[in-house]
């Protein structure tokens, strides 16, 4: 199991690079940028799994937990995560009525 | 003394602005003075000392979160709210209560970059000083800012979730967050996640350091920002993530290799950024070039620390140098000259203080860097420091050639502030009180 | 356990499609959709690895508020790329 | 060409990826004794590893039955007020740079299945959403949640009444919610000894009062973040691109 984790983490964040990296759409860059934190936010909390743990949340029964300081750090980004996504994207609505084009081809050199 | 409340402070009085809309500048100018005071504080009980923590929700600290504040944090904080303060006098004036707040909350969060010592804490404060920056650099609303600040977005997205990667892979190993704990225990660790961490944690404060490759944002995002904006980034958020790199590679990875790796990226920087400086034509993207360049140095200086207590007081040196003339020059830079008597006071002094004339804080930064390459053996970099200082003297020389003696429209508190701000790098090259604070330990390295 | 196995990697290869089809497409809608989906596989993968918070959080915020906000967004500025 | 470059970037970093998780985690036993952590300020070293502690004492210092709630909000909430401020900041940004482009314009009307059907569900998402970060101590969720799902509720009504606007009277809740939380944490330093500390007796663990400030600062993280993502949604739907 968690290898399928594994495999989705490095799914996600390599195809929200490759869509940072090759895409000239500046919505799709956040769109990949956001791709990338699901993959980031999924990789802590792959990380503070323990086979046969059970949520760290006491009912008596277990005696096993998983690792809950993953899953507070996880809950603090993805609120990050959606903050920083606003505000990207009330800067390209802005950007758009400016320039009337979200590609950077020209005025956008790297 | 509760240097939490350096950052307390300024989110209460940003969460309240907006209940007096009005009064928002001035309520923000305020805090800024209480925080001003509160650091001065702090700095002479660190200056008395060594150095202060303070445990955060009463749990010890790899549980809780704790602040350490140690002699180089300690001046930065000071330095970041006093010249914001300064800063915001020059500008304040024509703001409105939405600019103020995030100035403030700007403020606050590279203060707290500086003072945390919990990897994930500095990694949230990271996000609200890059935040308010992205906001702050887009305030003039017109294309070419709105550019600068889409730019700046993306690459600073980028670090946050490589910055997020590097602390997981850490957390993994380790299961600890505390910087401290971690700096104990580092050699447990597995090699290749080792240094995996260090690459993504690097890459990501990067961006926000202006270190080479990460730094494609910098001339776009100064260019487009407002003068007092582009002031408040040299010497507010970019400082504060030099200090982070100088904190996570001093203190958890003290190794030979990340000598080495920290020294090259130091030395490319200082090449790239003075060189493009050079040929620039708009008077932000060459202060912004030159401000690549100056923090190429700078982490010459970090690299060099790992070895040499005179590199140390070289990083204390150059900071307070590069932030007060920096921040002078780009608050200069909204108009297209120096007529008055003020002005042409400001860019006189901060080019001096820039190039590392001998009173300022800029020359003893060479001196001691100077040192340590001599007692390190190390020929080129005495090239190097020498090399940098024609070259910025040739450009900066240019530079006041063309705007020398033309008129300016400043208003007088803002001929004043930017007057006060360039002879900070006098004040504390000429006072003894940041070479007492460079002999100190730094936290964390070499006991408490 | 082996049905948890079997069920998390087809959530993952979910997950894979959703992203890539989401990095590809040239129909912004439907790749901030895409987005979204992703996002609520990955909700549904983090009650798998027993983390209930972090998936009601996910699920509402990750994919719920956030492609609004996109979709809002797309829908000022234009919906194809190129 | 520079997306044959992308694709070469993307397979050297899947692979390094890849690779680098083959040696992930070192082991699964969180009370193996290479995680024991050493306290930095005095140099002693426990005989247990941080998430250990978290899972044995939380009940016993926090009050709290959901270990992630009490590092959320108690052992770590240093953390949670930044991430507070890191929305606020950004629901800051987005009123900033929007405020100039706002204007009305003539929406269509939904239809009327829509329209009384939201009016109808929306007290129950909003009881949802209440009760979600009231019980965030107890059960899973807690301020993050119960305020997203209020915001989804107003999402809702925009939805179904395009003419649908939050006052900015929506401000006043951000203000009072985010000051309520430092001033708690305040009132930690002023009556405890620490900034954010728990100043309230725990109580019962199990009990819906019980955990000290835990409730108290969710439910102000619920009513901020609550408001925070609807005002940036609402900013969303009126500016005109």
């Amino acid at each position: 199991m968690i290898w399928a984790m594994y495999f989705a983490v490095a799914v996600l964040l390599t195809a929200g690079l490759y869509g940072v990296i090759t895409k000239k759409n500046l919505m799709k860059v956040f769109i990949s940028l956001s791709i990338m934190e699901t993959g980031v936010n999924l990789l802590l909390i792959t990380i503070g799994y323990i086979p046969g743990g059970t949520a760290p949340i006491e009912n008596g029964n277990f005696a096993k937990y998983v690792d809950p300081v993953p899953q507070a750090l996880v809950l603090t980004a993805i609120v990050i995560g959606v903050s920083v996504t606003a505000l990207a994207l009330s800067l390209l609505i802005m950007y758009h009525s400016k320039a009337g084009t979200l590609e950077y081809k020209e005025g956008m050199k790297w | 003394m509760h240097p939490v409340l350096l950052i307390a402070i300024p989110l209460l009085v940003a969460f309240i602005i907006p209940l007096f809309k009005k009064y928002g500048p001035s309520i923000a100018l305020g805090a800024l003075a209480l925080n001003t005071g509160i650091s001065i504080a702090l700095f002479s009980v660190v200056y008395s000392t060594g150095t202060v923590h303070e445990i955060i929700a009463g749990f010890a600290p790899p549980i809780g979160i704790f602040l350490a504040v140690d002699s180089l944090s300690a001046l930065l904080a000071m330095i970041i709210n006093l010249f914001a303060l300064i800063n915001f006098m020059a500008i304040g004036k024509a703001s409105e209560y939405k600019f103020s707040m995030l100035y403030l909350l700007a403020v606050a969060g590279s203060t707290g970059i500086v003072i945390t010592g919990d990897i994930f804490n500095m990694f949230v404060f990271f996000e609200i000083t890059a935040v308010a920056s992205y906001a702050l650099v887009a305030s003039r609303k017109d294309k070419k800012s709105m550019e600068g600040a889409i730019k700046y977005m993306i690459l600073g997205s980028l670090g946050s979730i490589f910055i997020l990667i590097g602390i997981a892979l850490i957390y993994s190993q380790l299961k600890s967050l505390n910087i401290y704990d971690i700096a104990s225990r580092i050699s447990t660790m597995d090699a290749k996640i080792k240094w995996a961490s260090v690459a993504m944690l690097l890459t990501g404060i990067g961006v926000e350091a202006e270190i080479f490759p990460l730094n494609g944002w910098v001339p776009d995002a100064y260019q487009g920002a407002s003068g007092g904006v582009a002031s408040l980034l040299s010497f507010g958020p970019s400082k504060a993530a030099i200090y982070a790199i100088a904190r996570i590679m001093l203190v958890i990875f003290p190794l030979q290799k990340v000598y080495y790796l920290v020294l090259t990226i130091g030395v490319i920087t200082l090449l790239i950024g003075e060189l493009a400086a050079l040929k620039q034509e708009n008077v932000k993207r060459m202060l912004a070039y030159s401000s690549i360049g100056q923090m190429g140095l700078i982490t010459i200086a970090i690299a060099m620390g790992m070895n040499e207590k005179n590199a140390i007081l070289a990083i204390f040196f150059l900071m307070v140098s590069h932030a007060s003339s920096k921040a002078s020059l780009f608050l200069l830079s909204d108009s297209s000259g120096m007529g008055s008597a003020a002005t042409k006071y400001t860019g006189i002094v901060s080019v001096l203080g820039i190039v590392g004339m001998p009173p300022f804080a800029g020359f003893w930064g060479k001196w001691y860097l100077l040192m340590a390459a001599i007692n390190g053996n190390m020929l080129w970099v005495i090239v190097l420091i020498f090399f940098s200082g024609i070259v910025e003297a040739a450009y900066f020389a240019r530079y006041l050639h063309r705007y020398y003696g033309n008129e300016e429209s400043f208003s007088r508190l803002t001929k004043y502030s930017m007057a006060v701000l360039a002879t900070m790098s006098l004040i504390f090259g000429l006072l003894p009180l940041i070479y007492e604070m460079g002999l100190k330990t730094l936290f964390g390295m070499g006991g408490v | 356990m082996i049905e948890f196995t079997i069920m998390a990697w087809i959530l993952a290869l979910l997950a894979a499609a959703a992203a890539i089809y989401a990095v590809e497409t040239k129909d912004l809608i439907s790749s901030a959709i895409a987005m979204g989906v992703a996002s609520l596989v990955v909700s549904i993968m983090f009650l798998l690895l027993q983390a209930p918070d972090v998936a009601i959080t996910e699920a509402s915020i990750g994919a719920g508020i956030t492609m609004a906000v996109f979709v809002y967004a797309i829908g000022k500025t234009g919906r194809w790329e190129e | 060409m520079r997306k044959l470059a992308g694709i070469v970037i993307a397979g050297i970093f899947f692979i390094s990826m890849m690779m680098l998780f083959y040696h992930l985690p070192a082991s699964h036993d969180l009370s193996s004794n290479e995680y024991y952590y050493r306290n930095p300020i005095n140099g002693s070293v426990a005989n247990e590893s941080i998430p250990e502690h978290y899972i044995k004492y939380t009940k016993n210092e926090t009050g709290a039955v959901n270990a992630v709630t009490a590092i959320v909000v108690e052992y770590r909430g240093f953390d949670t007020l930044g991430e507070v401020t890191v929305l606020f900041t950004a629901a800051t940004g987005v009123s900033f740079l929007l405020s100039l482009a706002v204007r009305g314009r003539k929406r269509e009307e939904a239809n009327l299945i829509l329209k009384e059907g939201s009016k109808l569900v929306l007290p129950f998402i909003l009881l949802t959403g209440a009760y979600i970060f009231i019980h965030g101590h107890l059960t899973p969720g807690g301020g993050f949640p119960g305020g997203s799902v209020v915001a989804s509720g107003f999402l809702l009504m925009m939805l179904a009444y395009p003419k649908f606007f939050m006052k900015d009277r929506i401000s006043w809740f951000e203000s009072a919610a985010g000051t309520a939380f430092v001033v708690i944490g305040l009132l930690g330093l002023v009556l405890a000894t620490s900034f954010l500390q728990n100043f309230i007796p725990v109580g019962t663990p199990g009990q819906l009062v019980s955990a000290g400030i835990i409730p108290l600062i969710y439910i102000a993280i619920g009513f901020k973040v609550g408001s925070e993502l609807s005002a940036i949604v609402n900013k969303m739907k009126e500016v005109q691109g």
